[in-house]
């Protein structure tokens, strides 16, 4: 009988999963988002479902290739080609933000595709955490709210996004259980099934993705993936969002018990308070959650939350990984080294291309840190 | 007892036999279509060196590309934890390893129990590696065992700027189309390979004893080279230096079965 | 390299030239007629040095503005060197900030990614030994050598220790990731101008907001009070400079061209070396007037003007290519990035106003204005240089570090082909000249103004 | 003082073959081909006296020398250009409507686009790690003893094509070589070979945004087989350009000579 851990892995292959599908069979409309600044609040009080974008079933990047470059990140890449090869006709609308040079330029080529879907929409995102970055930052939301209501003519009341803070909450709590159980010796959980769990919840309305969590959760205790001589490590980086590398790792010995990358832990970070304006509790929530490395006065925290979680967590070691051409993950595991050095933690930098499935020296490079850390026991 | 290592490269497959009071026997072939043919081709290589069977084996480790999927060996390491121990042992004062091999180029360094501090190795790109020597050699239609020779007796070598090995293999033929005379060109293309080489270990600091391993060891030019440029003489290998992975292997094979015998 | 080194080497050398650009009518005659008859060796060194700066010198006011931008250098550098020997606090302010904000606290700015620039300036070994020592620490040779070059040049002690950080969260990823860099590796606390996306009003006012924010971040951190009357003085200087400059690029129209660009790329720099004093503005009235004296009798700075070229996006480090391409094909480059000046006015009526003058100088800052926001910021302003100072071609020098315009690519390419305009697209990096050599831009010129049938 | 259209000659000085065509504006007068070794300056030499004398011309009656290719510094030339803006002159002239072409010699794989008014746009030039791998074609079927007059019909014969894995072709070469040494048929490693390049060829296409049809020209398009396999991988129309595949460089060459 299928478990839910088969399910996930069907849900999380699909570019447009089947609880997708069955949504739009109902006239639900799908809203891709692209980053961890996008209240998907919002999209839910709308009555829609909102769809983290991402570049699963990749094609390769040539078409994309004829708008970008091969200097570009790959992960932008294989996205827009998707997008180009139709694969993302489904959505009724997409929201970009103001993340990094690449992706927000997919905002720019597809316009200039002139492929659907009517409503493209940026959002803009302070690049610092301050007071006056925060108004501006409501500002952004507003007009979100309003562009919204105006182009699918729904209004989007203080009830229904209260309604949809609860749900959401939900979520998160449900999210930072599973988590939680990562910290116990028999590992119940692993790297590569979180991230599948996570492109699932991330693509299907709220309520079908708390059952899926409820379940998902029910099913660990007692579970024990642990494997004899596993390395407990944390994970950080950009776009990690293979489930086929992590398991690569996983299979040469490292147990990932933790994680700091944008389709992990950070999306369950802190709920939105239930009490006050929905919409100011959201935007202080999204505003304030734990950063990536676009925010540029919020380093300190995002370094300590590492150093925290790996001794929460007892992770041995960090393997930080980046893809090629991508400024924001670059500087931060530049600093990541800095940050090793001074702390004492052992670090692996791995830098690789989305889609690359040639991983002859990553085996290498992984699997000899990990007898590296074994010689030290 | 008899504990073996197998190391299966990118280009050859190397094999060692150690018994208790050390290398009883060792075998080198160049690799076959699939990494078991080769593992399975070396092993009988060096089991007949050896005079031994199979199964006289007590345990053993294979390493390298290839060590994934092969049937007669108990566990498998990668080739840095196997340079490191094996170089480690064959002189035990070396603190830093330079393996150039047929795909790819490693800089290892070693604490004082010789086990790996750190290492750095480059990406899936030919330069600075054993193959890159050979398209070069070929352009100039000499064999990879001449080019070194050759390249010592060059004078004034011309810098090769480009850092992708068919650029190189490029510059090298209008070099050659322009009769620039073998021996500078030979020793143009050792310094050109010798600086990926170094480009590659400005990340790793090279300290006192360092030995380099790897078959391009055999390249007598780059060896010369790569001293000049860190300015250190290698430290010499008691045993042949393009081993060094296997012998690694076959002494963690050893030391495993010692481990398991105690406790 | 002792700490400041790189400043004490071209100080002495800006000094010795400026004895020699001092009297403008003597220096004239003896480049334009005793060199080349007598030979002197130390004298075309001279020239080809300026030459390779593209500040050749035709005439005795090319001279005077050489003269006065040497100024503005040197007292840029003695005031670096006298803060670090005092030690004085000194402020890393990033280059699209306005300098006159961080002087009128009484403290030196020094923009550390202009350290590859000096750093080259001195040698070209010099230079490429920050961008190697950062690629050492593991940068990689497509990041931006600007960026690479700053940490490299911190690291070898070439740019003397900051009190405090002036970032800008535009025009890219580079800027938002080196400056969390260089806070972290020097320690001194950083403030960040966050620039909106847009350019709505409600964009400026809180853009205003970030400024007065600077204001207070710079008082409470340096223990100074901001010298408002200095400010609004250099604000007003700043104004004239840029009236004439404005002037200038609208002359750009004219057949044939009045201006010369590199003069116009050189105040972009000057006017950031020394802003605010009158020599930035002497400098701007006598580009102005040479370009009108051109533009009344409709006379080019090309001998026979042949190709109009619009040269995307900053040009490269070799700045004698636009003078080897003027001489060699009669092209003249009619704007790139930096040398298309359209500041406005500031109002300076009131502290409120002046600081919305600033923000919105902050946000059309050339070179940033270009690459922050939507892509139509970069499509309309082509769009309007095709349609009204038409151009013959289009060059893009697709600066490696600069990803958001390689990720535009086909946005680029479809405006030229919808208009017709023969298109060249380069890969070079403005800094690093171990990417694409002189040689090599030179060769894909010569050959694409052949094929273009334009030479 | 020039006749109306003045006799020129282009040089495309390849890795592994010199390339001479004379030609008097548009109409093609002689070519001249041989295979490139260390004496390098007789061959060259010999090529273009071969080819004036396949034209009846003297050498004075030669007004331009244009060389291009990746050896065209080597030659005494009145001018260089480079081969994508050569074989988009050439197209522009044998195939007005041409839109994108691919040019597969022996290291490189060239791709340049032409935009409707014959003018060069976007050209490809040799993308290192996509090198094509003309040259080790020869190489293997030199090692399998099989004739390069024989690759396609060699090609043809194989029923489950080897794929190769690394994308370097530096590794690539080894990896066959492997190969050839464990005895793998001889067609599957061509067949594998001819599917490698094209795979590189469609990669380089498809950056130059080539829609509908796909002209290939170079030594490897000389292989009846390839335009096929390439059709087959991209899945657009491939057609060789109406001339010689090996001339079509020089050709262009000669044409910006003649003007
Ligand atoms: N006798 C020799 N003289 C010079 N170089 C040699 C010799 N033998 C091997 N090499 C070099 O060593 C490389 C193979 O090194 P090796 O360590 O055996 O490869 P791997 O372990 O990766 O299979 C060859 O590419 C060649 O450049
Ligand atoms: N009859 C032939 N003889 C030699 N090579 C041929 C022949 N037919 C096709 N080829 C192919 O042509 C390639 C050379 O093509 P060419 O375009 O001349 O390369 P380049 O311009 O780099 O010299 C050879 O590597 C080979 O694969
Ligand atoms: S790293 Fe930051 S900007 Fe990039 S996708 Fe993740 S959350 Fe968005
Ligand atoms: S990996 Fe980096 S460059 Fe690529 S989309 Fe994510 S944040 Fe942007
Ligand atoms: S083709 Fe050149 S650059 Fe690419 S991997 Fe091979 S050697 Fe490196």
């Amino acid at each position: 009988m299928t478990t839910v851990f088969d399910e996930i892995g069907i849900l999380s292959a699909a570019t447009e999963n089947s609880v997708i599908a069955e949504a739009r069979k109902q006239g639900k409309k799908i809203i891709g988002y692209f980053c961890s600044y996008v209240p998907e609040e919002i999209i839910t009080a709308a009555g829609m479902v909102p769809y983290r974008m991402r570049a699963v079933e990749p094609h390769g990047t040539s078409r994309a290739d004829a708008y970008y470059s091969s200097m570009n990140c790959t992960f932008s890449r294989s996205c827009f080609d998707k997008v180009l090869n139709g694969d993302f006709d489904f959505l009724d609308g997409v929201i970009f933000m103001n993340n990094c040079d690449h992706t927000r330029r997919m905002h720019d080529n597809w316009r200039h595709s002139g492929k659907g879907p009517e409503f493209i929409h940026m959002l803009y995102v302070p690049h610092v955490i301050t007071s006056d970055g925060e108004g501006k930052y409501r500002e952004g939301l507003e007009k979100l709210v309003r562009e919204l209501e105006k182009h699918y003519n729904v209004s989007i009341t203080g009830t229904a996004l209260t309604e949809a803070i609860k749900l959401h909450n939900k979520k998160r709590a449900l999210l930072r259980r599973i988590n939680e159980t990562r910290k116990s010796p028999e590992l119940p959980v692993k790297a590569s099934e979180m991230l599948r769990l996570m492109l699932s919840v991330t693509a299907m309305p709220v309520e079908h993705a708390n059952s899926l969590l409820e379940r998902f959760l029910d099913a660990l205790n007692g579970r024990n993936v642990s494997e004899p001589g596993g390395m407990r490590m944390m994970l950080a980086g950009g776009c990690v969002e293979e489930p086929e590398h992590l398991e690569m790792m996983e299979s040469l010995g490292a147990a990932i018990v933790a994680d700091y990358i944008c389709l992990g832990s950070r999306y369950a970070d802190r709920d939105v308070a239930a009490e006050g304006a929905p919409l100011s509790s959201i935007t202080e929530r999204y505003y304030r959650h734990l950063s990536c490395p676009r925010m540029m006065n919020d380093t300190r925290r995002r370094f300590d939350y590492i150093l925290d979680t790996m001794k929460d967590y007892r992770a041995r070691a960090l393997v930080a990984e980046k893809l090629k051409f991508c400024m924001l993950f670059f500087g931060e595991t530049f600093l990541y080294k800095e940050e090793s050095k001074k702390h004492g933690y052992p670090l692996l930098v791995l830098e690789r291309e989305y889609g690359d499935r040639t991983e002859g020296q990553q085996k290498t490079r992984i699997q000899a840190f990990i007898e590296q850390l074994r010689n030290f026991d | 007892m008899y504990y073996a290592g197998c190391d299966i490269g990118s280009l050859t497959a190397k094999a060692v036999i150690l018994d208790d009071n050390g290398i009883l026997a060792s075998s080198l072939i160049r690799v076959k279509g699939t990494a078991l043919r080769s593992a399975s081709e070396v092993m009988d290589r060096v089991l007949e060196n050896a005079g031994i069977r199979l199964d006289d084996i007590a345990l053993c480790c294979s390493t390298g590309y290839g060590r994934f999927d092969i049937p007669f060996s108990d566990m498998h390491l990668t080739e840095i934890s196997c340079h490191g121990i094996g170089a480690h042992w064959l002189n035990d004062s070396v603190r830093t390893i330079i393996d150039i091999g047929g795909q790819d180029c490693k800089v290892i360094s070693l604490d004082d129990r010789g086990l790996v501090a750190g290492f750095v190795m480059n990406d899936k790109c030919a330069a600075g590696t054993g193959r890159n020597l050979e398209i070069l050699a070929r352009a100039l239609n000499i064999t990879i065992e001449e080019l070194g020779p050759l390249a010592l007796q060059g004078g004034r070598s011309q810098s090769i700027e480009n850092t992708c090995s068919i650029f190189m293999e490029l510059e090298v033929l209008r070099m050659y189309y322009k009769k620039m005379p073998i021996p500078d060109i030979a020793s143009s293309i050792t310094e050109a390979v010798a600086r990926r080489v170094m480009a590659l270990t400005r990340s790793v600091p090279i300290n006192d004893s360092v030995c380099i391993t790897g078959g391009v060891s055999k390249n007598s030019a780059v060896v010369a080279m790569l001293e000049t440029m860190i300015e250190k003489k290698f430290v010499g290998l008691s045993h042949d230096p393009q081993l060094a992975g296997a012998v690694g292997a076959a002494l963690y094979a050893r030391q495993k079965s010692a481990r398991e015998h105690v406790c | 390299m002792s700490s400041a080194e790189m400043y004490r080497i071209l100080l002495k050398r800006l000094k010795k030239a400026e004895s020699m650009t001092g009297k403008p009518l003597l220096t004239y005659i003896l480049l334009k007629y005793i060199i080349p008859l007598v030979g002197l060796v130390q004298g075309k060194g001279l020239k080809s040095s300026l030459g390779k700066l593209g500040l050749d010198v035709k005439t005795p006011t090319d001279i005077k503005i050489l003269s006065n931008d040497i100024r503005m250098l040197i007292e840029n550098f003695e005031g670096l060197i006298s803060s670090v020997e005092k030690s004085e606090p000194i402020v890393w302010a990033e280059w699209s900030v306005t300098w006159e904000l961080i002087r009128s606290f009484g403290v030196q700015p020094v923009c550390p990614e202009r350290a590859i620039l000096f750093g080259l300036g001195v040698n070209k070994n010099y230079g490429i030994k920050f961008l190697e020592e950062s690629e050492k620490m593991g940068y990689s040779n497509e990041t931006c050598s600007c960026q690479k070059g700053a940490i490299g040049a911190y690291m070898l002690g070439q740019l003397p220790q900051p009190a405090l950080l002036v970032a800008s969260s535009h025009p890219c990823d580079s800027g938002v990731s080196i400056y969390q860099t260089l806070q972290y590796l020097t320690g001194a606390p950083l403030y960040v101008l966050d620039t909106p996306y847009w350019r709505t009003e409600s964009d400026l006012k809180y853009h205003a907001g970030v400024f007065r924010g600077l204001i207070e971040f710079c008082e409470d951190h340096l223990g100074r009070k901001f010298d408002w009357d200095r400010f609004t003085a250099a604000i007003e200087e700043m104004n004239r400079a840029n009236y004439y400059l404005r002037e200038t690029c609208e002359m750009g129209r004219a057949v044939p061209l009045p201006y010369y660009i590199r003069k116009l790329d050189a105040m972009w720099f000057s006017q950031k070396e020394s802003p605010g004093t009158s020599l930035a503005t002497q400098n701007a009235k006598m580009i102005y007037d040479k370009a009108k004296k051109n533009f009344d009798k409709g006379k080019g700075v090309a001998k026979k003007e042949k190709i109009r070229v619009i040269w995307w996006d900053v040009p490269v480090g070799f700045a004698d290519i636009s003078s080897w391409m003027t001489e060699q094909y009669g092209a003249v480059v009619i704007a790139d990035y930096i040398g298309l000046h359209l500041m406005d006015q500031i109002d300076t009526s009131s502290r409120e106003s002046i600081l919305e003058g600033v923000a919105r100088a902050h946000i059309y800052h050339g070179m940033t204005r270009q690459c922050h926001g939507p892509a139509e910021f970069v499509t309309a302003e082509l769009e309007t240089l095709i349609n009204e100072y038409s151009p013959d071609c289009f060059m893009f020098s697709r600066h490696v570090g600069c990803k958001h315009n390689w990720a535009i690519g086909k946005i680029i390419r479809d405006v030229c082909r919808r208009t017709g305009l023969p298109s060249l697209f380069l890969t070079t990096d403005i800094f690093d000249p171990r990417l694409a050599s002189r040689q090599q831009i030179k060769q894909e010129i010569s050959e694409f103004f052949k094929a273009e049938g334009l030479a | 003082m020039f006749a109306k259209r003045a006799i020129a000659a282009g040089m495309d000085i390849g890795t592994r073959f010199v390339k001479i065509c004379i030609a008097e504006g548009a109409n093609i007068l002689a070519t001249e081909m041989s295979a490139i070794d260390r004496d390098f300056d007789r061959v060259i030499a010999e090529t273009f006296n071969a080819a004036l004398k396949a034209a009846a011309l003297k050498e004075k009656q030669v007004a331009a020398r244009v060389a291009t290719g990746f050896g065209a510094d080597l030659v005494r030339a009145d001018r260089i250009m480079s081969e994508p803006r050569c074989l988009a002159r050439a197209a522009a002239e044998i195939a007005p409507g041409t839109r994108t072409i691919v040019d597969v010699g022996a290291l490189f794989i060239n791709g340049v686009t032409i935009d409707e008014n014959g003018r060069m746009e976007d050209s490809v030039k040799n993308d290192t790690c996509a090198s094509g791998s003309g040259k080790f074609l020869e190489m293997i079927s030199d090692a399998l003893d099989i004739p390069l007059s024989e690759i396609s019909e060699t090609a043809a014969r194989s029923s489950s094509p080897y794929s190769l894995a690394s994308t370097c072709a530096v590794f690539a070469e080894s990896e066959i070589i492997t190969q050839v040494n464990s005895g793998r048929p001889g067609e599957d490693l061509i067949a594998g070979i001819l599917n490698s390049i094209a795979a590189k060829t469609a990669t380089l296409a498809g950056r130059l945004n080539a829609s509908g049809t796909l002209s290939v020209t170079g030594g490897v398009a000389a292989f009846a087989v390839f335009p096929g396999i390439l059709q087959s991988v991209t899945g657009m129309t491939v057609r060789p350009l109406p001339l010689d595949p090996f001339f079509c460089a020089a050709y262009g060459a000669a044409l910006y000579g003649a003007r």
